[in-house]
């Protein structure tokens, strides 16, 4: 194990000072500072296109922020550190939103490919937490099977069992409902819910729905037109958050309709 | 009040694709002028059930009828006929990237009232003023996020000003804001006598806007009925469904 | 611009890999059999009908300057060696491994899939680019003299058929000098070297979707055949400069 | 060896398909050509997308193609001494042969490609549909104008490559060979190139015939998303390739014969 392996556990796991970002002149992501500590379950939510997608991919370091101090495992990270970067990014899991499976690699290799290739584990030891996460989301038997052969719900499980199996002290779920019924979100939640409580790692999930976000997390991060609106303990969202927050989460969980919106469709935007 | 006579009608409707079998021997009846919602879990073939009432799906075996049309046996030239009157609104924005949003309503209008490209702009750019979309007329569709694309495939049907409209899943995948927009134009529809037929699995949506619900699950038509209804029926897939349990059959 | 600054990384690296002799191994031989393999039933047809336009242009040319047939044969035979066997073979590998491979990375960076590798701390360069670029380097010397080969013996037919000169007539290799094989051999390492080079890092820029996809690949089979004819005049000349 | 036949086959079997849809696609984009009724602007567009833009990767490629031709005679030129031969054999095969299917080849890298991507795209996102359910034809909407457009610019490009192939030829004639521009002009001028000028523009009519089918066909017969799209423009360019050659070569055929 290398020496970046044991760190302060009062020390936050990610902490980013003023991030902005910019995409072409447009102001993506506006001074955003975050610390993010391991045990923690953070839901983070915001209207469509406030940012989320974006900030998710600033923290894993997959894109490159316009300007920020962003500091992974207790280390500042930089691209010219490339042993650091290679380091913390085989302790991040992220699912994204499109799944992202290799369609040329079944899905055993799916699955195994961050233990492989991240942990430089051998194949006969990663058999086991393999097999271990396709069972966790009730897919054991599917070994073999090359994504295309998998339906689209299928396909989500493996691409959120291939975060399980490497057990990252850093995990990010980008909108794992995205599209579900009801019942099948449920059921993805309650999965997230049994990992986030058993992995004593920070675990980070967006969605736009709340109703069953909310009594997982144990802390809301809300991002509106790229600033962070609100970042707090959950259960007191709805007493301290702005006004704005607060309408979007009630909106959110009641189903009833903003009067203001309500009385003019299109009078504003949606965004 | 008297039965509302049908507008649409399927009848023993089967459809495979290769060995799956997405439907089984389905019948449906939409009646006229009220909202009804095509329910059901992900991935049970409620947008195949609905393509296949304006023929952009022709069924294995059984009827379809629109009116007194035989939808499944319409040849291409009839079926733009009945697409006028009938129009599908897709799941996905499916605007055309390389015009404006005017142009892609105008295009519309352009085709079907047989008028001079100006005319048709401006008549484009009065029903995005109607749904109170003026400010995005000059806007490219990929620049803008997805519940605006979606309010605009919207627009660019209501072009047609159809007599039936199908929404699918017009809610999916938005935030509560953008489906708030989308479901208040649906309403505003609903009180100009337009038959809608809205797929979606949103609880919400059915309980603010829904007339009659049909749910859909294992290639069958579990239960059709009012709105109250479904959110009480004593079945324990619908429970399932609506109350969005773990355990089940779903 | 951002697309050269990738092809620069990409001819880095691969250089780097070429000294070090870490050619990917298995993988590679893997690649050569599959670019090989796609592409030999193309490039076959291909240049069948080529060789054939090609005698029958220059047979009629003939007819018209210089009223006599016999040089017919090594001169065709020359012209494919030096010339229209290594940039049409290139030319080919352009339009069917090129657009492959662009369409091939372009869907993975497009799906997130190439992003998926970074974050498990692959180097999706070395993973995916470096066995297809020697690959097709030696996939595109085979496919040249292939090439070359069954264009010879196509035009041979329509010499034959058409204009009644005897296979013994036109089988003829006093045209070809040791200078012309090094130019075509040149000609078609450095193709079969520029065409997975200028098509990966097209995929690589992919980015939005189908339409992504879609661009990358367009962009790919145009640059990479470009750069196939300018390295051809290029070469050509060089070579003729040494002559 | 049974595999190895079975998947020869299989090969087969799809060519024959595709060859079919082929025909199908050209019958239908003839048959909504005529009455001319499509959209006059879309195709104003198009002329200005696939022509203008076409242009300087055209003039560029005809510009090579006519020095590697000087380049490639004067070898010949060495051994027989005839230094005539330099302008008649790069006239003729400019004009006639490598100027029209190397300018359709990257034409239909430039183009075809990219109508197979945009088409394959709008069948991705279900745009195609939509058409079809806003009762819009798609191949009287989408393919005719693209058809007319590609035809008619390939004519009028080779015209424009012609030129620049001739003018390259002369300039690598000039500065890296040496010999009098002069020369390469009335060496031009001793064949009849009037012929050989006609043969390629007919060429080019064909080659966009060609271009234009299998483009729309394998755009608008895409499945599967993103690597479908990648699959279909794959697949057009090696479809197109190899017609241009089959239809280079009939028309040689042909012209001699007549």
């Amino acid at each position: 194990m290398s020496t970046g392996q044991t760190i302060d556990p009062k020390r936050p796991v990610v902490q980013v000072r003023g991030l902005t970002h910019r995409i072409g002149g447009r102001r993506i992501l506006d001074d955003v500072s975050l610390d993010l500590h391991a045990g923690e379950v953070v839901g983070l939510i915001g209207p469509g296109g406030s940012g989320k997608t974006q900030l998710i991919r600033c923290l894993v370091t997959l894109t490159w922020p316009s300007r920020a101090e962003l500091r992974l495992f207790d280390k500042p990270v930089s691209l010219l550190r490339r042993r650091h970067l290679r380091e913390c990014r085989s302790r991040i899991g992220l699912q994204f939103q499109n799944f992202a499976l290799f369609d040329y690699l079944d899905v055993w290799n799916n699955v195994a490919f961050p233990l492989l290739h991240a942990r430089g584990m051998t194949r006969a030891d990663a058999d086991g937490p393999v097999r271990k996460a396709l069972e966790r989301v009730g897919l054991a038997g599917t070994e073999e099977k090359l994504p295309a052969e998998l339906s689209g719900g299928m396909r989500r499980r493996v691409a959120i069992a291939r975060v399980m199996a490497a057990a990252p002290s850093f995990a990010v779920f980008d909108d794992p409902v995205a599209g579900l019924d009801p019942v099948n979100s449920a059921k993805i939640m309650a999965l997230l819910k049994d990992y986030a409580r058993s992995a004593e790692s920070l675990v980070v999930v967006a969605t736009h729905d709340l109703e069953r976000l909310l009594p997982i997390t144990s802390r809301v991060v809300a991002v509106f037109k790229g600033r962070i609106a609100y970042d707090g303990p959950t259960h007191d969202l709805m007493s301290t958050a702005p006004d704005e927050v607060r309408r979007f989460v009630a909106a959110a969980l009641s189903g009833e309709a903003d009067p203001e919106l309500d009385e003019a469709p299109g009078g504003r935007g949606a965004s | 009040m008297s039965e509302p006579t049908p507008v649409a009608r399927l009848i023993g409707v089967d459809k495979s694709f290769g060995s799956h079998t997405v439907l089984a021997a389905v019948t449906l009846e939409l009646p006229a002028g009220r909202c009804t919602f095509v329910a059901g879990p992900s991935g049970t073939g409620k947008s195949v059930l609905v393509r296949h009432l304006v023929g952009l799906l022709r069924p294995d075996a059984g009827e379809v009828w629109y009116r007194d049309l035989r939808v499944d046996q319409l040849d291409e030239q009839a079926l733009l006929v009945l697409r006028r009157k009938c129009v599908y609104v897709f799941q996905h924005p499916t605007l055309f990237d390389s015009m404006s949003v005017a142009e892609n309503v105008a295009l519309v209008v352009k085709y079907h009232k047989g008028v001079k490209a100006r005319v048709a702009e401006s008549l484009a750019r009065a029903q995005l003023e109607r749904m109170g979309l003026s400010r995005l007329a000059d806007a490219r569709p990929p620049e803008l996020p997805s519940g605006e694309q979606k309010l605009v495939s919207l627009a660019r049907a209501l072009a047609l000003e159809p007599e039936t409209l199908i929404l699918d899943e017009p809610t999916t995948g938005l935030d509560p804001y953008a489906a708030f927009e989308i479901d208040a134009h649906v309403r505003q529809l609903k009180e100009q006598g337009v038959t809608l037929l809205v797929i979606s699995h949103d609880l919400q949506s059915i309980r603010r806007l829904a007339d009659e619900v049909v749910f859909l699950f294992d290639r069958q038509v579990r239960y059709q009925g009012g709105m109250q209804g479904f959110f009480e029926a004593n079945d324990p897939v619908l429970d399932q469904f609506v109350h969005a349990r773990v355990h089940g059959a779903i | 611009m951002a697309l050269w600054i990738t092809v620069g990384q990409m001819l880095s690296l691969s250089l780097w890999a070429l000294l070090r002799l870490r050619l990917g191994g298995r993988e590679m031989v893997r690649q050569v059999y599959e670019t090989g393999n796609r592409s030999i039933l193309f490039v076959g047809i291909t240049m069948a009908f080529i060789g054939m336009i090609g005698v029958y242009e220059l047979a009629s040319t003939m007819e018209a300057v210089l009223p006599e047939y016999s040089t017919l044969g090594a001169a065709t035979l020359q012209g494919l060696t030096r010339e229209m066997g290594p940039i049409m073979a290139g030319l080919l590998l352009a339009t069917r491994v090129g657009t492959g491979m662009a369409a091939e990375i372009g869907s993975m960076q497009v799906s997130d899939q190439i992003d998926a590798m970074k974050l498990c701390s692959v180097d999706p360069v070395e993973l995916l680019v470096l066995p297809r670029l020697f690959a097709s380097s030696i996939a595109s010397l085979g496919l040249a003299a292939l090439g070359t080969t069954i264009a010879f013996f196509s035009g041979m037919a329509v010499a034959w058929f058409g204009f009644s000169i005897l296979p013994d007539t036109f089988m003829s290799l006093r045209f070809v000098v040791t200078g012309d094989l090094i130019m075509g051999i040149s000609k078609a390492l450095v193709f079969g070297f520029t065409v997975p080079l200028v098509s990966c890092a097209c995929g690589f820029q992919a980015s939005g979707g189908s339409e992504g996809v879609g661009k990358a690949t367009t962009r790919a089979v145009v640059l990479s055949s470009f750069l196939v004819i300018v390295e051809d005049a290029l070469i050509t000349y060089i070579g003729e400069v040494l002559q | 060896m049974k595999m190895l036949l079975a998947s020869f086959g299989r090969d087969f079997l799809d060519s024959l398909a595709r060859v079919g849809s082929l025909n199908v696609m050209f019958y239908r984009t003839l048959r909504s050509l005529f009455p001319p009724r499509y959209d006059r602007e879309e195709l104003f567009r198009q002329l200005h997308r696939i022509g203008v833009r076409s242009l300087p990767i055209v003039i560029l490629t005809a510009l090579l193609v006519g020095v590697i031709m000087v380049l490639q005679s004067m070898t010949y030129v060495r051994k027989t001494g005839a230094t005539g031969f330099v302008g008649a054999g790069a006239g003729l095969a400019v004009l006639s042969e490598l100027g029209p299917s190397l300018i359709g080849l990257m034409f239909s890298g430039r183009v075809g490609a990219n109508a197979a991507a945009e088409l394959g795209n709008m069948v991705v996102s279900e745009q195609v549909e939509a058409l079809r359910a806003l009762a819009i034809d798609p191949i009287r909407f989408l393919v005719a104008p693209r058809f007319v457009a590609i035809v008619t610019s390939l004519v009028l490009l080779t015209v424009v490559g012609d030129l620049c192939g001739l003018v390259g030829g002369a300039m690598a004639c000039h500065w890296l060979l040496d010999i009098d521009w002069r020369t390469f002009v009335a060496g031009l001028m001793e064949v009849e190139l009037l012929d050989d000028f006609i043969v390629g523009l007919v060429k080019a009519a064909a080659f966009g015939g060609v271009i234009s089918t299998v483009s729309s066909n394998y755009g608008l017969t895409v499945s599967g998303g993103a690597q479908g799209v990648g699959r279909a423009v794959n697949g057009c360019v090696v479809t197109t390739a190899l017609g241009i050659f089959i239809a280079d070569y009939v028309i040689t055929w042909v012209w001699f014969q007549i």
